[in-house]
């Protein structure tokens, strides 16, 4: 029976999508109704979770169901604190978008049930112990996105996008199962932790297999979180889906890609991992330019914030490379600027999505001319997540990047802490200028803006508080969780991927 | 939990901010609070300042652990060294906020108090991420506050100083960022405390060399030092008088002090060998922005160089490697405070007045306001450096200074007398005292409050330039301390 | 003992200076008050200070110890101690005594010159102040101390010589003033530091500077007296400093004769003096003191003769005779030039106050050629301004005679003839524009007959008949033994003199008399020339001389226009097209780069595919190559 | 024997693969692409993979590829609609020229695996009760999780496929 | 050659190869499927290879899978052929560019 707890949260995803797409048939059921069906799945999930996380300093790991599942799906601290992330983020968006749902009249419950299949994709990703279930969770995820970007599909761009991230998608997924067989040429076996072990024992021959096929997976890799040179797509998809898809992708999708591939390469690829950290310098190096470069000269908001989750990608590649040197710290300074940039993102996607909820117009910077006169809430909300975004001290932003750049530091790569910083201060004019433009014009251009009542504005208004208590809560105020709860967990749960 | 008093004094601006911003205060409500709030705190200093012991190490310490993982404390204390600047901040605020009584939103008031917290709170810092993140945090209410009530093209010159001084400052978080983790493989545990920092010796010289400009460009450009002032002229020229004043008369010096605190006793011998170059950049900059302050039309422009100007001869006195330069730098600090900060107020209240920044289109302002022109005239000689003003105390004392470290640049840095003289009384003549045939009949002269408020600036320069050993003898074994203790050497 | 008082003397102007600077702003802002509660307040400081520094000069007649009173602890840096002191020494109290003493005097003048001007408090509070800042330069014990009066004094000019500050032409005036004073404090301020590096170690006062001084090498000790020499000659106006001098005429005539008589011009000299201890070791740059001086006089005189401003020729007659000052104590006869300063004194306040009494009779009118005919007018002056003529040129037995002829004794003594001739050559062209100036002014017909004279009150005569009487009298107090008088002065001074001159009688003799000679030839020509002048031709001048050599042309060509040319250059060219385009070119750069990438997004999804491709290509070879 | 019948299967799966990338009609195309998979249902079947021989043939040639063609039909794309495609062949040999270090990179690794006969398997390999067995015992997972993935795609593809409710034309 | 494992992985790749070419070079968008469909199948070959070289049922079963996602995949892409088509008429993957950058920024 334990067992079943321990997969609960999955269970509920499941059930709560399956349930989803049968009762979208009936025309009673509002969008409305269908998100807070929804939301009630994933707190059921989420409060199962929180048993599975099991907040003391216990680390477990656990494989449920050996017999039939065959070590498939793992759960363990690690997968739990991502499935926390994952829930948590799936949570949130439904919360700030639901006001964006209502007002675009094209969604329909359907979408909630692609959602909650998306989530359940990804909450397996990070479970999965296995390649091929991997792939299958990845697919599950991806396809769900693909439909839920077009999914109003009366316009062009959501349309455009859906078929866009489809077929490189696709392309990209390709390639993860060409790397998947090449690790089964060379192992014998794709089963995570297995794979490491047979490396140990297979001949060298093979190891250059080995390699090709973690190359391989790691394409895909990149490709999902839009590294260079795999990041065209990014921008293209990000911005053509609605506004909480994106926040949805851009936050919790990376936070799903990195869960697993973490794994991977933490558990498995352990060895082989320094060969591919030399070229990884570049391949940071170029997708922190791309990305700076994009995002500067952007006029569009949502394009802005697209082009910067490049950049953010690039200090989240950072990290990947230090932990072959650090290990522990540098896994969890990953996981850490994951709930960073997650809380970030999702703030300000779901604000603008929020503010644009009732007309359809493009954002850009220029509509937000003296936004602070009108809506002088907001705007301080959106500053946060500006500021946070680029990192600016007493903003768990800030926090995130600290550590990524000790442990570049730490692990030798000072080169890469330091592209990395030139990185944030290009970031700081496009982020500033945001808060330049909402404050420092004395007129409004801004008119229809919905008014700061339901609960998509006090979601918002708590992710921005939890973006400054990130960055400056510590122990002062006892027993409430701070910056050093986040790291501890982090590192726990890393802690958790050699338990088992 | 207890606070100690430098705790208080760093978090009851930002509090009383927090307060006014939630609670219905209105304009004026913000601004008494605010005004309170300054002379609570100036109270607060003057405890401090009477306790304060003459010795040359950090007193008031407070610490407590805020991200234990990485060492990161949130560790405070002061020496004689932050004390002038704390005491400097402590009377020029309220006198500032005299000034800045009438006409502003509940916004710049608030501003105004959060500028307030992060400065005394980089001035406390004896953590280098806290000081980082104070360092940082100071920016954002300037940011707003030039922006938002900035004339001109303030937009683009508010993202440009912001971007230029984050570049900088994330250079010095890199080198922050290494020393710790230099730290942690020397002695296996994670501090970024300056105790244990300053231990580190496994640095090579390489390393050493970059970190140290990593840290300087920092501090150079928030200075500024040549080269890099540009952003200086269009901040100072748009900013609002709240912002150019703090701007000048604290951050500047801001940038002065993280130098003093943080570089020299990190890298002592790159402080030492590196020492010439900066006393000549010092020089360099103090004869190069004095020119460039000549022609300069743009009354607030000219003060920006004069400003810079200035800002160079300190750093050549901190460079000097003596006594004398080194506390002619720490006086510099607070008379150019005082004279800069009042000029920017008198300046501001003439544009306020008048709309005008061009000296051109100026004049005869002593005619209809002889107050005004009373005190613009005493911060001016101060600025020139008039004995009987504290400016000159500062100046003889840094001229002496970079003499004792090589007669060349103790001569050449005396050409300070002649060249603030030249352009200040140029400009006085033109802007406040011949009558051009402007119109300045909207000029008013200055009412109580702003007398009352320009009395305390303009009684300290002459007191301290009349008896000025009463000012310093606080100082001076901080500053016996940083060359025996922290740079060994004995001159 | 008493010693406290000797800041009094400083105290005592300086408070009312702060009391009517107060008043006088009261008086703008709230309510009137009255010219005779200034007056009252005004008046009495130099006076008070006069009758302290007539206490202590009793206190060293009886013991010529030197007095020194410490106030406070102005400075104490690593060990070093800088007091807030004051030193009495036979010296400064003779300063004390004649600075405070025609200070006065033309504090009671002004009273009655400026008694309708709207700022009549505002001025005495400069007045006093000037006067404060001049005593503390006397009256200080370390070269600090006398620096900040020294640049009290200076910015106190500033202040005066911008009066009428409305006209900006005034201001000019001033700052010129004030910067041609301040690359002298540059002078000043380098030698400062020298000496306190090399010989403070002991202490910064004089006494002590004196030691310290003692095992300075001689190079050093050379800069440091030529650097306090540029100082000097800022402040008293001699080659190449002086261009302030003319200008500063701008001022009130009170102004222009407190500066030019007593007070500021005489620093110079005094500083020298007071350095003498440095200058006993340092002859050579004693010789080059003299030398400035001998050419400084002689310009001075040469620009003189062709001016028509009667106070620019007054104001040049005040830089000839700062000439001999310097020429005496540069070669060491420090008695003999503080007896001139001591002479100059009255006989110069005379002349300017004279020639302010004319000018406000005249309303405000300063072409010589434009007045004429004063004798029958204003008897009064003219005879008193006769006394001054006279005095100044060198006649016998008015007081200019007896300190000029020490001077040139001097001079002939030390063996330096060449500056001996061109102090007589001096001698006849000061004697020569004197007498111009008087004869235009008071002899020749009338300019405009019939025209209402401004009447002068008591405030404004009553100095000129004290200042004739120190004229007459004042020369006695140093009348060479040859004429069987008492060289008081030199006996008084003689902790200065360290030379002693060898000059025969009968040398001693011929020289006096070739200077009455010098002085009779001047006067001569002058009468020649200007004696009942026809005063509806007023001379057109041109030429070298009337354009002072063009002195100021050339420094405006040289320093100022190339200065403003550079500023420029740096301000609106360098800063904005140079440094800041590095700066923002780097963020253009970006955003070009930003352009380039924004062209790879083309929402093409083959090339998206095809840049994967590519990527995949790269990996591809870069695995090839490293996997063996 | 088997040689040329690989050899055979191989260059009809080649042919086809190019006959795919070359037609411009999609109709063209499709029938290319069922060639080729019929080919590598024939090759599978070399591999001692029946199941997988069946699989290919049914669903994937049979299912997909006419799912593919009834599309192709029910939009009745006319020929002037079809997109110009004038450097086709020139990015084809770009790319194949890009993707020679790939191929290289691949074949250089598998050559060095020691050389095995590849000959059928007779008996159980590759049944469907093996493969059953196998599916059941080991990849329940994935298995079940397909249906997973399929619900979604059914999803999807119902919220593509129906009329928009609120459309205006 | 049917002996060589190498064989089978070449002939693999050229599908694979030619799969990825029509993505690159192709504009037809059933094309661009098609191209998709031949590299999972060129994938399914190497799984198969490999199974039999190493004479499990394992990359078999595997193979089956991607099959099932390979359907998956189909039923989502061709309804959003059809949703294109009516969108855009036309099946140019070239004239897909409403999401081209248009923003460019003066220096």
């Amino acid at each position: 029976m334990i067992d079943f707890i321990y997969v609960l949260p999955l269970f509920f995803v499941g059930l709560g999508a399956i349930s989803l797409m049968i009762v979208s048939t009936f025309k009673s059921v509002t969008i409305r109704k269908g998100s807070i069906t929804t939301l009630v799945f994933l707190s059921m999930a989420f409060i199962s979770n929180l048993y599975n996380l099991n907040t003391g300093d216990e680390v477990y790991s656990h494989y449920p169901f050996i017999d039939i599942f065959n070590k498939m799906i793992i759960v363990d601290t690690y997968a739990s604190y991502f499935s926390t992330i994952l829930i948590l983020g799936a949570i949130l968006t439904i919360l700030i978008g639901i006001h964006y749902f209502e007002k675009h009249k094209e969604f329909t419950v359907e979408f909630f049930s692609l959602f909650l299949f998306s989530v359940f994709g990804m909450m397996l990703l990070v479970h999965a112990n296995e390649l091929i279930s991997a792939f299958v969770a990845l697919e599950i995820a991806s396809i769900s996105l693909y439909v839920m970007i077009g999914f109003e599909k009366v316009i062009s761009k959501r349309i455009e996008a859906s078929y866009r991230y489809l077929v490189l998608g696709s392309l990209a997924g390709v390639f993860f199962l060409l790397g998947t067989s090449f690790v089964y040429g060379a192992t014998g076996t794709t089963t995570i932790g297995t794979i490491g072990d047979m490396s140990l024992n297979t001949f060298a021959t093979n190891m250059n297999l080995l390699i090709i096929g973690g190359t391989m997976i790691l394409i895909t890799f990149l490709f999902k979180i839009a590294a260079f040179p795999f990041q065209n797509w990014a921008i293209d998809v990000y911005s053509g889906a609605p506004l909480p898809v994106t926040a949805y992708m851009a936050a919790t999708f990376k936070a799903a890609i990195f869960g697993f591939v973490l794994r991977l390469f933490i558990v498995d690829f352990d060895l082989i991992r320094d060969f591919w950290d030399d070229a990884l310098v570049y391949v940071i190096i170029l997708t922190l330019a791309y990305g700076s470069f994009l995002a500067i000269i952007q006029k569009s908001l949502k394009r802005m914030l697209v082009a910067s989750s490049i950049v953010h990608t690039g200090y989240l590649l950072i990290a990947f490379t230090s932990i072959s040197a650090l290990g522990e710290s540098g896994a969890s300074s990953i996981i850490f600027y994951l709930v960073a940039y997650f809380l970030s993102a999702v703030g300000a996607f779901g604000l603008i999505a929020y503010i644009s909820s009732d007309d359809h117009l493009r954002i850009t910077y220029d509509d937000f001319r003296g936004f602070a006169k009108i809506r002088p809430y907001m705007a301080a909300m959106l500053s946060i997540f500006m500021l946070s975004l680029a990192g600016i001290p007493s903003t768990i932003g800030f926090i995130g990047k600290f550590y990524i750049f000790t442990g570049a530091i730490e692990a030798g790569n000072t080169i890469l802490a330091v592209v990395g910083i030139i990185a944030t201060f290009i970031s700081v004019y496009y982020y500033f200028k945001l808060i330049a433009i909402m404050y420092f014009y004395r007129s409004a251009e801004m008119t229809n803006v919905p008014p700061l009542k339901g609960v998509a504005p006090v979601v918002i208004a708590f992710i921005a508080l939890a973006i400054i208590w990130g960055g400056v809560g510590n122990t002062l105020v006892a027993y409430f969780p701070g910056v050093d709860l986040l790291i501890d967990m982090a590192k726990l749960s890393y802690e958790s991927l050699f338990v088992g | 939990m207890d606070f100690g008093i430098l705790s208080i004094i760093i978090f009851l601006p930002m509090f009383v901010a927090f307060t006014t911003l939630i609670l219905p205060f209105g304009a004026k409500g913000t601004r008494n609070a605010a005004f309170l709030t300054s002379i609570v705190i100036f109270a607060l200093v003057s405890s401090v300042y009477y306790n304060f012991e003459l010795t040359g190490f950090l007193q008031f310490r407070e610490h407590y652990t805020w991200i234990s993982s990485y060492g990161i404390n949130y560790s405070l204390g002061i020496d004689g060294f932050s004390l002038i600047i704390l005491m400097l901040i402590a009377t020029l605020i309220p006198s500032a906020y005299l000034w800045l009584w009438e006409g502003r939103t509940k916004g710049y008031w608030i501003s105004m108090l959060l500028i307030q917290t992060g400065i005394t709170g980089t001035l406390f810092s004896q953590d280098l991420i806290l000081f980082y993140f104070f360092w940082e945090a100071m920016l954002l209410p300037v940011f707003m506050i030039i922006g938002m009530f900035g004339t001109g093209n303030r937009v683009f010159s508010t993202i440009k100083v912001t971007v230029f001084t984050i570049m900088g400052s994330l250079f010095m978080l890199i080198s922050i960022l290494y020393l710790g983790v230099s730290f942690f493989n020397e002695y296996g545990f994670w501090s970024f405390s300056l105790n244990d920092i300053v231990q580190i010796n496994n640095l090579t010289r390489t390393e050493e060399i970059w970190l140290f400009f990593g840290f300087m460009i920092a501090f150079a450009i928030k200075i500024p030092l040549f080269p890099f002032h540009t952003w200086l002229l269009q901040t100072y020229s748009n900013s609002p008088t709240g912002g150019v004043f703090l701007l000048s008369s604290i951050m500047a010096k801001l940038g002065v002090y993280g130098i003093v605190r943080f570089v020299m006793p990190i890298f002592p011998e790159l402080y030492k060998e590196f020492a010439p170059i900066f006393v000549w950049i010092g020089i360099f900059g103090l004869i190069y922005f004095g020119i460039a302050a000549m022609m300069q039309v743009n009354i607030k422009k000219m003060f920006a160089y004069s400003s810079a100007s200035h800002l160079g001869f300190i750093v050549t006195g901190i460079f000097s490697l003596n006594v004398f330069g080194m506390t002619g730098a720490a006086f510099l600090i607070i008379a150019h405070a005082m004279a800069t900060g009042g000029l920017f107020l008198l300046v501001g209240k003439m544009e306020y007045d008048l709309g005008i920044k061009a000296i051109p289109a100026l004049g005869g302002i002593a005619k209809k306001a002889p107050i005004f022109t009373v005190f613009f005239g005493i911060m001016l000689l101060c600025i020139v450096g008039l004995p009987g003003t504290n400016g000159f105390v500062s100046e003889f004392l840094i001229i002496l200074g970079a003499f004792g470290f090589s007669p060349t640049a103790g001569i050449v840095s005396a050409f300070t007398v002649l060249i603030a003289a030249s352009f200040m009384l140029w400009m006085f003549q033109r802007a406040i005292l011949s009558d051009s045939g402007n119109d300045v009949s909207k000029m008013t002269d200055l009412n109580k409050k702003e007398i009352l408020g320009m009395l305390p600036l303009a009684f300290l320069i002459i007191a301290m330039g009349i008896y000025p050993d009463w000012f310093f003898y606080k100082i001076e074994p901080t500053i016996q301390h940083y060359l025996l203790d922290i740079l060994q050497i004995r001159n | 003992m008493d010693n406290f008082l000797l800041a009094w003397i400083v105290l005592v102007p300086l408070l009312s200076s702060l009391i009517l600077g107060t008043m006088y702003l009261y008086s703008i802002k709230v309510t009137k008050i009255p010219n005779i509660v200034f007056s009252m307040f005004a008046l009495t400081a130099p006076f008070i200070s006069f009758v302290l520094g007539v206490s202590f000069f009793f206190r060293l007649l009886e013991n010529s110890d030197v007095i020194i009173y410490r106030a406070y602890k102005w400075l104490s840096v690593d060990g070093y101690d800088i007091d807030m002191g004051f030193m009495a020494d036979q010296l400064s109290i003779f300063m004390v005594l004649f600075i405070t003493f025609v200070g006065g005097l033309i504090h009671i003048y002004a009273s009655g010159y400026m008694k309708d001007d709207d700022g009549y408090g505002k001025f005495f509070f400069y007045f006093n102040l000037f006067l404060a800042s001049m005593l503390l330069l006397v009256l200080a014990n370390s070269p600090i101390i006398m620096f900040i009066g020294w640049e009290g004094v200076g910015v106190c000019s500033y202040l005066l010589i911008s009066y009428y500050y409305q006209d900006s032409e005034n201001v000019k005036a001033g700052n010129k003033a004030f910067i041609a004073n301040r690359v002298g404090d540059l002078g000043f301020i380098i030698a400062m530091i020298t000496m306190f590096y090399y010989a403070g170690s002991n202490g910064f006062d004089y006494i002590n500077l004196e030691l310290g001084m003692a095992n300075v090498p001689v190079e050093v000790l050379s800069f440091i007296g030529l650097a306090l020499l540029i100082g000097a000659i800022g402040k008293s106006a001699q080659i190449p400093l002086f261009v302030w001098l003319p200008d500063a005429m701008a001022g009130p005539t009170p102004v222009s004769a407190l500066i030019h008589a007593a007070t500021m011009v005489t620093a110079g000299v005094y500083m020298v003096a007071r350095f003498h201890f440095l200058y006993d070791m340092i002859p050579n740059v004693g010789l080059f003191i003299a030398y400035i001086g001998a050419f400084s006089a002689l310009f001075a005189a040469i620009i003189a003769t062709k001016q028509t401003d009667i106070k620019k020729i007054l104001a040049y007659s005040t830089m000839s005779q700062l000439g001999y000052m310097f020429i005496a104590v540069g070669l060491g006869g420090y008695s003999a030039g503080i007896f001139h300063v001591f002479t100059h004194a009255f006989f110069k306040a005379l002349l300017f106050m004279g020639a302010g009494a004319v000018i406000v009779a005249l309303h405000h009118e300063q072409n010589i050629f434009k007045m004429g005919g004063m004798r029958r007018k204003t008897p009064l002056v003219y005879f008193t301004m006769l006394i001054a003529t006279l005095a100044i040129a060198g006649i016998p037995p008015f007081a200019g005679f007896f300190s000029k002829d020490e001077i040139l004794l001097t001079a002939f003594g030390s063996g330096e003839y060449f500056i001996w001739i061109i102090g007589v050559i001096t001698a006849v062209l000061t004697a020569y524009y004197m007498f111009r100036l008087l004869f235009v002014v008071f002899h020749g017909s009338n300019y405009k007959e019939n025209r209402e004279l401004h009447s002068l009150s008591k405030n404004m005569t009553m100095p000129l008949v004290i200042l004739a009487i120190g004229s007459i009298l004042a020369g006695f107090i140093g009348v060479p033994l040859l004429l069987g008088g008492q060289n008081y002065i030199g006996i008084w001074l003689e902790i200065l003199n360290s030379k002693a001159l060898h000059v025969e009688h009968s040398i001693e003799l011929y020289l006096m008399g070739l200077n009455i000679l010098a002085a009779v030839i001047g006067l001569l020509i002058a009468y020649k020339k200007f004696f009942n002048y026809d005063m509806s031709k007023v001379p057109e001048y041109t030429g070298l001389i009337w354009n002072k050599f063009y002195i100021d042309e050339i420094y405006d060509r040289i320093f100022v226009d190339k200065l403003k040319k550079l500023s420029i250059f740096i301000s609106y060219k360098l800063d904005i097209n140079f440094i800041d385009k590095i700066v923002m070119g780097i963020s253009n750069g970006f955003i070009r780069s930003g352009n380039v990438v924004a062209r790879l997004q083309s929402a093409n999804t083959r090339m998206y595919a095809f840049s994967m491709l590519m990527g995949i290509s790269v990996i591809s070879t870069y695995l090839i190559i490293v996997m063996r | 024997m088997v040689d040329i019948i690989f050899l055979g299967l191989a260059i009809f799966a080649i042919g086809g693969g190019f006959g795919m990338i070359l037609f411009s009609q999609p109709m063209h195309s499709a029938i290319s692409l069922i060639v080729t998979l019929i080919s590598l249902g024939g090759i599978f079947a070399l591999l001692s993979a029946p199941f997988l021989f069946m699989v290919q043939i049914i669903l994937y040639a049979g299912a997909i590829i006419t799912l593919l063609l009834f599309i192709i039909m029910f939009l009745n794309i006319r020929d002037d609609e079809l997109p110009d495609e004038p450097n086709k062949n020139i990015t084809i040999i770009i790319g194949a020229i890009l993707l020679i270090p790939f191929n290289i990179l691949i074949l250089k690794a598998f050559n060095t695996f020691p050389e095995k006969s590849m000959n059928i398997l007779g008996k159980d390999f590759g049944s469907i009760h093996s493969f059953g067995m196998e599916l059941f015992n080991k990849w329940l997972v994935p298995f079940e999780l397909i249906s997973m993935l399929l619900l979604a795609s059914l999803v999807g593809a119902v919220v593509y496929a129906r009329k928009d409710k609120n459309r205006d034309g | 050659m049917a002996d060589l494992l190498l064989s089978y992985i070449a002939l693999a790749m050229i599908l694979f190869s030619i799969g990825f070419l029509g993505i690159i070079s192709r504009k037809n968008i059933f094309i661009v499927y098609m191209s998709i469909e031949l590299m999972l199948n060129a994938v399914n070959l190497i799984f198969v290879a490999l199974g039999r070289y190493n004479e499990s049922m394992e990359p078999q079963v595997m193979a089956m899978i991607i099959i099932a996602i390979a359907a998956a995949e189909a039923a989502v892409f061709l309804s959003l052929i059809v949703v294109l088509y009516r969108n855009k008429k036309s099946l140019n993957s070239d004239i897909f560019n409403v999401l081209k950058q248009k923003d460019t920024a003066n220096g």
